[in-house]
Parts: structure tokens; C-alpha cells; sequence
């Protein structure tokens, strides 16, 4: 290290690299390698979220409560992670709730552009505390929905629900 | 505080930030390492240890990607690990790089970051849907917009603020950007620009977004007694900070990065810092979005909640203004290579608090500074205190 | 029992990557001209196969390209039963690494039958109108008497 | 500062224990809990063995995870709440236990922090198939394009290695049939039955299928504090003498085939650290990376325990066995207790800090336990790896 010689402050500099436009890669003008990854999953659900996905197959928002801090947590899970304790009981909550914040999209997960928006929304479910889940507004026209807005789950066909987040279809406005 | 070893930066490299690079990302990693280095006057042997950031490995398209990147970041049997805090692992790399000096298990520490998001497609975006909760978020087809949404119009509803105001964030570091030969599209834009752009999840448009890039940065730091040896102007890392909340960010109030808040507070307490409004000359906080540089500027309680529209509009946030934000352009005007563009807020108060940002130097010899990055589910703050 | 449940997904992208500064002359150079190319590191005295825009060693910028022979000796071998998503090959597949005289690293890849350790072999290019600038333009390595 | 007041003053690098260690069984499949109750649960333990409050003791969480090995991008974002870690400093090393265990031991070398917690995992069964995944870390450009299954970098190196130790499959046999015996008194282990290799199926010859060690669920949570700390919260903290970590060249063409340099450069450093100049006769117990049959023989060597190319003889002469001379792998190893993907060099440390504490029940060794060394590698096609010294 002794023999390093202090240097000056260095001067502004030409960054490198070598930008490319999509057609020089579409046409090949560079040497691409194309390749489609196989990785898959089939994560377990567990305890708390089985039961949950469990719960809204009967049509049903399951939440857990902490016996320590009383708090309701939907998403249940077997812990509160404020308290670092094992939940307490079982909740079974309303189907309602209301709206604490939401977008309007115009764009699918890979970017595509809809002609029909999804209005995704964070729900606090009904005496849960400020506790809730991410959704989906439906049966609202886009300009109607608001912070605050009360809500209402609507449920697949008990013949259809699959125990997913998506047997609730969406939540549609109280009117 | 007691801290072991006090850090310096004393060398910073950065490549351009392109949409798509022909480099592969060891290549990008290289020449941010090599011109850190060559900065310093340093040889890469000379180098004790090196800590990389770097963000989802479904971008590069490699499984761990800090291995398949380390060569080039110059940790050729070296001490070498990888750090990943979601959207906050740039500024967290250089925190990352510090332990390993401050422990005084080594004087020296080569910190590079690099994202190479372009070999993902269709469109790297894509990639962000498996972010989400795998099993009760994925399945209702979200993409990485929706959370800036929802979280965008929580921050409007809860401070009454206008879409201009927010706008004006993009203005600015567009405007800011002109002058940093990295930048990716060097183009201004007016307000009617951003606010006449295609709406993609409203309140989000497409220009209150950063572009897409792919890029590398690199910091190198030592000891003080090394840095003293290397430099007669080592820049010094006072204050470092980092916390993360919960996951579940739908149980939360998103109105207020909290956790920005407790990490800006664990590292102004580290570097002495009691009123950050008066003691911090510039700042670069995280500006992915135009609203987040808003949100962030209260985060690091810069001003009041709510208020940093206000001084936005005003114009105390310009480059000529009392408390500059983001001078580099940040990445609204240079680029978003995730990790690398995180780290490069690093760099900019490293050229700044030298004197050496060229036509980006804010005026009246500034002394102190912060750099900030956030991430995951709305739910890291990552927060680094320089002072010249 | 209960019936433990799962949730099923993927990633859904694919990649597209580019080959690098250093990979594009390479690549290129197999496919064009049959050639393998390296990089030279005057200061490490290395000539890095595949060539690279670094020395990983003293992190130099390598510019000087230089041409390996065709002719390398194997390292060590292998004979691969399983494919990339662990099925079975129709046939066992042999894979040497192969060091050539003047070059640092090497290169892995198929042999035409099997090899050992010490054994000379050479590459063996595929026709240059079937060439599409991949590793892969080289067949195989055959073994040379 | 910690609410349980550390008394440190610079001057000196402060010594660093382990004073909590949570592990849960290793199993084949754990389809009745997600990986976040997987992990609380050792959590739990982890904490109930230091005797601490996460919320209100432990001031940082250093979690490991890979992407790919969880199918979620940003993993980290899925870590803080069941380590006890949410609204706190937690941050994840994308690589195994071992250098999360690292760097967390600089959090405290720094002074910031005089509590961390470590935590690692496997939900491997969570992976409908891994080769994939592994396919996933080859070079895109120049190795994954011959569309092998990752496993043949193994058989390239274990020929390199056989060839030039003058080791042979018989060995190889030895070190399974070592570590299938030691886990069967590991109540930790996977495995509760022993069978003698067979070779039946060849993977990438030389490589078998039998070399491999096989796939498990678990997580583990280590809890590390400052000197002062520790013996407030336990008579017997083991302390941690040294760590090192390193990478040989990420490029097949220029890593060295025969030798763990990874394993060599980092073993270096911890035992610079730990002032063990010679490992063989100072070391009573070492717990290896056993990902292949070989590596443990290639660690053992590069981990001095053996001269470089004699592994395999001290193996034949009973040295490493459960009643050796030194023994290694006691627990079983990956090959017996079941590979946890980046928690497996947790486990090593865990078996290492109960064979300190003498808690090793069943599986301790015999004699004074005084200094142990535990390692990992991070598996092909990576030259990367770690190491931890661990002393009473």
C-alpha cells in the first residue's frame, strides 16, 4: 500500500458501453442467444394461507388475531410479527370492507394495453382493523370509485371456487 | 456511537445506462469496477474485498447471478458476497461495503452493482409479476405499476396533491439529466409532456416512470488511514442506515414510507445528524417514480409530510435551489438499471461533495449529503450520510 | 388426511442473451472462419479462451485478440446420462474440458466418443453455411492419434 | 445499541459468539407448512436457546435466499416478518448460511449492532424440479447452450480429482457410507435407515446418482451477539475464532477443476483469524460440504486436514470416521441428513456449535471438543464458498 501515489481528483469521464436498438438484435446484427427458462413451482400453501384459501372455497374471509396486541390480521398467518408470537384464534370476518386505496390500469401484466381498465384496490376488510388484501373493483365505472368507498366481495359459484384468492371474483360497490 | 473503522469513498465508476447493451453484464461490471478503480490510482490487487449488488436474477436471466457476475466486478479470489434488498440495493451496496471496512476486517472494498434487464422478454416488466405473493397476489395478474398506483394515490388523496405537482418531480430530473454523459434518453420535457402521456395505471403515467436499462456502478472504499494514503480528498461515509417493514404491505398505511423514515434516522444518528432540514446540502433520494422522489424527501425528513410538492413547486428542490434534489438527473433522467442506478446516487455525492460533477455541481461548496434508495413491496428505505 | 394444498406457478419470460463485446468476435470468428479466438493479457501474460474485455486477474482491459489453435489436450471428461431438465438422454453424452497450449481456460464440449485425460483432440466445425454464430457451430471434438 | 447494554470500547476487534441456534428436522417434503412457517418455527427455537426477544434484542436479521430456488423475484421481500425482523435492519445475502453468518459478524465487528440474527432455509420440495434451476446459473453463452443437466460440471471435476489425488470410486463409497451411518444418530437427519451404495445409476460418470446428496426441507436461525453480551446470556457461548469466505474464477475454463481454491483461500482467512496454523492437529471436529461424495474429500484437503491429494487416505485409515481421530461429518453431512440448498452451511455450523457445547447427544464425538470448523460451497457451476472457525 506504501508505494501508492495520491492521486488528483479524477476528471469527468466517457462512460462506457455500446447502446443497441431492437433491430440490431431482431436482425441479428448481433449475435443473440434465445432461450426459454423451465423452472416451476407448486409452493404449499401451509397453515395460515390453506386455511384461508380454505375458508374462501365455503365462501368465507378468515382472518387470525393476536391474543397479545388483539390485533386482526387478514392475510391470517400463524404468527404476528409485531409481537413475534404464535396467532391466536380463528376470525371469521365480513365479506365487506372498504377501499384504502386503488389504481385504474390500462395495462396487463406483460405490458399489453387493455381497452377495458382493471381497477385493482388494496380492500380493508370489515372490522379488521386497517388489515386487508389486494383485489379487484368490478361492477364500478372507473370515475365512480373512491378512497373510502364501501365494498362488497362477490363470490364465484360455490361449484367453481377452487380455493383461491380468485373465488372471490371482485369486490362490486355498496351502493 | 462507536464505529470500528471510519470509511471513505475514494474512487466511483459508472458505465453509460442503455436500454439494451451489447455488454453482457460481467462486461458492464468490469467497466464500472475498472474506472472506480482507475479513479482511486488503485490496482485491483490491491483490493481487499468486494460486495456486489445486484437485483432479480429473472432480469439477467442467470441463477445466481452474483456468481456468474463476480469476475467482472473484480473478485477473482476475493472475499466476495452479494447483498439484495429489492429496489434498495444499490444505496444498500455501498452500506454492505462498508461493514466490511468499518469491521476492520479489511481496509478495502470494491462495491459494484449492475442490472442487466434487457435479456428479459418480453419486456422485463414481465419479471415483476413474480414479485407478488405466490399465492394469494400472483393469481389476480398483477403488474409492478399497480403498487406505484396505489401507493401514488394514497400519497395524493392524504395531502390533497395535484397531478402538476407530482409532475414537476419529472420536469426537473429530466431537465437534470442533460448534463450526466450516462444518461440513457438526454431529452427534456415540459410539463404538458408528462401530463398529456399515455395514462398506464392512473395516477401513474408513462413519463412519471423511469425508463427501463440496463448499466453498472462501482464505488470503492477504504479505511481512513488507506484512504488518507490514496487521496488528499476522501469523500466520508458518516452515516449508514436500512430497514424493512413487513410484508404485508396491504395491512399498512402506504401514505408514508416509514421505514425510509427509520432508516434515515439510524444513519443521521450514526453521522450526528439533528436537523436534517438544516445539515443536508443536497440529496439524492429514490426517484423510480416522479411521486417517489415526493415521498422520499419526507421519508428522509427533509420537510414536513406533504410538503415536498410545495418546495418542488417552488423550486428550492432545482439544482440552483437552497436544497437541491437529485442533481444528477436521477433515474427518471439517466436511467433505472436497478442496483446500478441506486449505487449511482452514491457516486453523485461522491463527484458533488469533490467538486468533480461538472456541469451537474451544485453551487455554494457543499459539505454534507444524502443518497437514498427503496424497494420490495413498498417496504425498504436504504440510506447512506457523505460528508467532504 | 388432509390433503396439504399448493399453489402452481412459473416465470413466465424468456431470455434473449447477447454474447458480450469479447463473445461477439469470438462467436463470430468460429463462424466466419473456423477460428477460435482469445484475448491477450500482456501484463498477466495469459491469452484468455473464451477471450474476455478483462483479465480477471489484474481487472485489465484486454483489446488484443489472438488466434488458439484448433488442437487442445483434455483436462478431464465426463459422460452426461441426463438432459438439462434431468431426463434421460436417448444416448449418453460425451463432454471433455479441453486446454490448448497457448491459452488460459479452454473450452467444454462434446467429444466424438469417448476420451481420456491427456488424449489430443481437435474441433470440428460444422458446415459454414449451418453456422449461426453459437458454441454450438463446433460440433464436437474428435481425437486425434 | 442493544436494550441488553453492551460495555465495547474500540480498540480491538471484539470477540463474537453464537448464544442461539434453531434448526428444524430436515425432511424429504414439509407440504403441511409454507416456507414462512417453516422458518418461524426455528426462529422460535433459535431465540428460546439464546434466551432473547427478537422485537426487543436482536437489532439486525441477515436472511439467505436465491430467486430461482424460491420461483419469487425479490425473495427478500418475503423474509422480515417470521424472524421477528419487521420494521428493522434486515437484509439478505443471496448465497449460503455461512456468509450471511459472515457478514453478520462484520454488523458487529462495526459496532453498530451487538445482537444479529442469521437465518437460512430450504424449501426445495417447493421446486416441482430443480434441474432447471440449475441449468438457470450455467453460462448462457458458452456452456448452457449444450444442454446437459448442470450435474456433468460435477463429474468433470470429481474426474479431474480422482486423477490427480490417485482417490477412486472406492472412496467415494467410503465417505457415503460414513455419512449415512453418522446420521442415523442425527434425530436432525432425513435419512433413518442405512443402505451400502449400490452405484445402480450413473448421473455424469464418473458421478452417480448415489454421490449426490439428496434434496431436503429446513431452516435454521443462528443467533449471534458481542462478547459481553454473551456470557450475560449463557455459560457456554462458542465463539466464533474466525470466518472467511472467497471465490475462485465464475468460469469453468479458468476455476481449477482438481482443487476447492474457493475452499483453500477461505479457510486461509479464518484461520489467519482464528491463529490455527496447523487445522489437523488443532481441530477436533470439522463439518464439510458433502454436496458430492468427493467435495468432502476436495474440502477436507483444501481445509487442511489432509495434505492436498491424501484425503483419501486418511479416510481409509479411519481418521475421519465418527470414533477418528478427527472426525468429519458427524451429523451426517448433506449426503446423510439431506442437502438444504444455501442452509446448508448453517447446519454445518449448528452441528459444529453442539458438538462444542457437547449437546450433540447421540452423534457427539468423543474426547475434548475445543476447536471445530465448519464450510460450505454453493454448489456447481460456482468456485464459491465458505468457512467459520468455532472455538469453547
Amino acid at each position: 500500500m506504501e508505494a501508492l501515489s495520491k492521486t488528483k481528483p479524477s476528471k469527468p469521464f466517457e462512460p462506457a458501453g455500446t447502446g443497441l436498438k431492437e433491430e440490431d438484435l431482431e436482425h441479428h446484427k448481433v449475435l443473440t442467444i434465445a432461450y426459454q427458462p423451465m423452472v416451476k413451482y407448486a409452493w404449499a400453501t401451509g397453515v395460515a394461507i390453506g386455511r384461508f384459501l380454505d375458508g374462501l372455497r365455503a365462501g368465507e374471509i378468515l382472518g387470525t388475531k393476536c391474543d397479545r396486541c388483539g390485533r386482526i390480521a387478514v392475510p391470517p398467518r400463524i404468527f404476528c410479527e409485531w409481537c413475534f408470537k404464535r396467532s391466536g384464534e380463528w376470525i371469521k370476518l365480513p365479506d365487506t370492507g372498504t377501499v384504502n386505496t386503488f389504481s385504474i390500469s390500462y395495462i396487463a401484466t406483460d405490458t399489453t394495453r387493455l381497452k377495458t381498465p382493471t381497477i385493482p384496490a388494496v380492500i380493508e376488510i370489515d372490522s379488521a382493523g386497517h388489515a386487508g388484501f389486494l383485489h379487484i373493483i368490478g361492477e364500478a365505472k372507473p370515475e365512480e370509485v373512491r378512497i373510502g368507498m364501501p365494498v362488497k366481495a362477490v363470490w364465484a359459484d360455490p361449484e367453481k371456487r377452487k380455493g383461491s384468492i380468485t373465488d372471490i371474483r371482485h369486490f362490486k360497490p355498496i351502493r | 456511537m462507536l464505529i470500528k473503522k471510519r470509511v471513505a469513498v475514494v474512487g466511483a465508476g459508472m458505465t453509460k445506462f442503455m436500454r439494451r447493451a451489447q455488454e453482457t453484464g460481467k462486461e458492464l461490471a468490469f467497466e464500472a469496477a475498472r474506472q472506480a478503480l482507475d479513479s482511486a490510482g488503485m490496482r485491483i490487487q490491491d483490493v481487499d474485498s468486494v460486495a456486489l449488488g445486484s437485483a432479480p436474477d429473472a432480469f439477467d436471466g442467470v441463477h445466481m447471478k452474483g456468481e456468474y457476475l463476480l469476475d467482472g466486478a473484480g473478485a477473482w479470489q476475493k472475499p466476495y458476497s452479494r447483498n439484495f434488498v429489492g429496489g434498495g440495493t444499490g444505496v444498500f451496496s455501498a452500506i454492505h461495503g462498508w461493514w466490511h471496512v468499518a469491521s476492520g476486517l479489511f481496509d478495502t472494498c470494491l462495491v459494484v452493482a449492475e442490472e442487466k434487464m434487457s435479456s428479459c422478454l418480453p419486456h422485463p416488466q414481465t419479471a415483476f409479476l413474480t414479485i407478488f405473493d405466490n399465492m394469494i397476489e400472483r393469481p389476480l395478474g398483477p403488474n409492478l405499476i399497480w403498487i406505484f398506483a396505489l401507493e401514488m394515490q394514497r400519497y395524493m388523496q392524504k395531502h390533497k396533491i395535484p397531478k402538476e405537482q407530482i409532475a414537476q418531480v419529472a420536469v426537473k430530473n429530466k431537465r437534470n439529466a442533460l448534463d450526466h454523459p450516462s444518461a440513457q434518453i438526454p431529452r427534456a420535457a415540459t410539463l404538458q409532456d408528462i401530463m398529456n402521456s399515455e395514462v398506464l395505471a392512473w395516477p401513474v403515467q408513462r413519463l412519471d416512470i423511469s425508463p427501463v436499462s440496463d448499466g453498472a456502478c462501482a464505488v470503492l472504499l477504504a479505511s481512513e488511514d488507506v484512504a488518507r494514503k490514496i487521496t488528499d480528498s476522501p469523500v466520508w461515509i458518516d452515516g449508514v442506515g436500512w430497514n424493512l417493514d413487513t410484508t404485508y404491505w396491504t395491512n399498512r398505511d402506504l401514505y408514508f414510507p416509514r421505514y425510509v423514515a427509520n432508516a434515515a434516522r439510524m444513519a443521521y444518528d450514526m453521522a450526528g445528524i439533528t436537523n436534517p432540514r438544516k445539515q443536508i446540502d443536497f440529496a439524492e433520494p429514490y426517484d423510480p417514480f416522479d411521486y417517489k422522489e415526493l415521498h422520499h424527501m419526507e421519508g428522509l425528513l427533509l420537510c414536513r409530510k406533504g410538503e415536498a410538492p410545495k418546495l418542488t413547486a417552488e423550486g428550492v428542490t432545482e439544482r440552483d435551489g437552497k436544497l437541491p434534489i437529485c442533481p444528477s438527473g436521477g433515474l427518471l433522467g439517466v436511467g433505472n438499471p436497478i442496483a446500478a442506478a441506486g449505487l449511482m446516487k452514491v457516486c453523485e455525492l461522491f463527484w458533488q461533495l469533490r467538486g468533480e460533477a461538472g456541469k451537474r455541481q451544485v453551487a455554494g461548496d457543499p459539505r454534507t449529503a444524502v443518497a437514498q434508495a427503496w424497494g420490495d413491496l413498498m417496504q425498504i428505505g436504504t440510506v447512506v450520510v457523505m460528508h467532504a | 388426511m388432509t390433503e396439504y394444498g399448493t399453489i402452481e406457478g412459473d416465470f413466465p419470460v424468456h431470455f434473449r442473451y447477447t454474447a458480450g463485446v469479447a463473445g461477439e468476435k469470438f462467436l463470430r470468428e468460429i463462424k466466419d472462419n473456423g477460428r477460435l479466438l482469445a484475448t491477450r493479457c500482456n501484463n498477466c501474460q495469459l491469452n484468455y479462451l473464451p477471450p474476455r474485455i478483462y483479465c480477471e486477474r489484474c481487472l485489465s482491459k484486454l483489446e488484443e485478440y489472438v488466434q488458439i489453435e484448433n488442437t487442445g489436450i483434455v483436462q478431464s471428461y465426463t459422460v452426461c446420462t441426463l438432459d438439462n431438465e434431468g431426463k434421460l438422454l436417448p444416448e449418453p453424452v460425451n463432454v471433455a474440458f479441453i486446454q490448448f497450449p497457448s491459452a488460459h481456460g479452454g473450452l467444454i464440449h462434446r467429444t466424438k466418443g469417448e476420451v481420456c485425460v491427456g488424449d489430443k483432440v481437435r474441433a470440428v466445425f460444422k458446415p459454414k453455411p449451418s453456422r449461426t454464430g453459437s458454441i454450438l457451430d463446433i460440433e464436437y471434438f474428435e481425437k486425434l492419434p | 445499541m442493544s436494550s441488553l447494554g453492551s460495555q465495547w470500547r474500540c480498540g480491538f476487534l471484539r470477540r463474537v459468539a453464537v448464544v442461539g441456534v434453531g434448526v428444524t428436522p430436515l425432511k424429504p417434503a414439509t407440504p403441511e407448512v409454507s416456507y414462512k412457517e417453516l422458518i418461524f418455527d426455528a426462529a422460535l427455537k433459535a431465540y428460546a436457546d439464546a434466551g432473547v426477544n427478537p422485537r426487543r434484542d436482536v437489532e439486525s436479521f441477515v436472511c439467505s435466499s436465491e430467486d430461482f430456488y424460491e420461483g419469487t423475484s425479490i425473495f427478500d421481500e418475503y423474509v422480515p416478518d417470521q424472524v421477528g425482523g419487521a420494521q428493522k435492519p434486515v437484509c439478505t445475502i443471496s448465497a449460503d448460511g455461512i456468509y450471511s453468518l459472515a457478514n453478520a459478524y462484520m454488523q458487529i465487528l462495526t459496532g453498530l449492532f451487538d445482537v444479529v440474527a442469521v437465518e437460512a432455509h430450504s424449501k426445495a420440495s417447493d421446486i416441482v424440479n430443480i434441474s432447471p434451476v440449475y441449468d438457470l446459473a450455467l453460462d448462457p453463452v458458452y456452456v448452457r447452450p449444450l444442454g446437459l443437466n448442470a450435474n456433468f460440471v460435477g463429474g468433470l471435476e470429481m474426474n479431474a480429482f480422482l486423477h490427480s489425488s490417485r482417490a477412486n470410486l472406492a472412496h467415494c463409497n467410503m465417505v457415503i457410507e460414513k455419512n449415512r451411518k453418522n446420521a442415523l444418530s442425527n434425530p436432525l437427519a432425513m435419512n433413518s435407515t442405512y443402505a451400502a451404495p449400490t452405484r445402480a445409476r450413473v448421473l455424469s460418470y464418473p458421478l452417480f446418482m448415489e454421490d449426490v446428496a439428496p434434496l431436503a426441507d429446513g431452516a435454521a436461525v443462528v443467533v449471534l451477539a458481542a462478547e459481553d453480551i454473551a456470557r450475560n446470556l449463557r455459560d457456554d457461548p462458542v465463539w466464533l475464532a474466525g470466518v472467511g469466505w472467497a471465490s475462485d474464477s465464475p468460469n469453468l475454463e479458468t476455476h481449477d477443476w482438481d482443487k476447492a481454491t474457493y475452499a483453500a483461500l477461505a479457510a486461509k482467512q479464518a484461520y489467519r483469524q482464528a491463529k490455527i496454523s496447523n487445522p489437523a492437529d488443532e481441530i477436533q471436529v470439522a463439518e464439510v460440504d458433502d454436496t458430492y461424495s468427493f467435495k468432502e474429500l476436495q474440502h477436507a484437503e483444501a481445509l487442511k486436514l489432509a495434505s492436498d491429494g491424501r484425503a483419501h487416505q486418511m479416510l481409509e485409515h479411519g481418521l475421519y470416521d465418527f470414533d477418528g481421530g478427527l472426525p468429519v461429518n458427524p451429523s451426517g453431512g448433506s449426503i446423510g441428513m439431506g442437502h438444504t440448498l444455501e442452509m446448508s452451511g448453517l447446519v454445518r455450523v449448528i452441528e459444529v456449535v453442539q458438538q462444542l457445547r457437547g449437546a450433540a447427544g447421540r452423534h457427539q464425538v468423543a474426547g475434548e471438543v475445543e476447536k471445530g470448523v465448519a464450510q460450505a460451497w454453493r454448489g456447481v457451476p460456482t468456485a464459491s464458498g465458505a468457512v467459520v472457525v468455532l472455538s469453547r
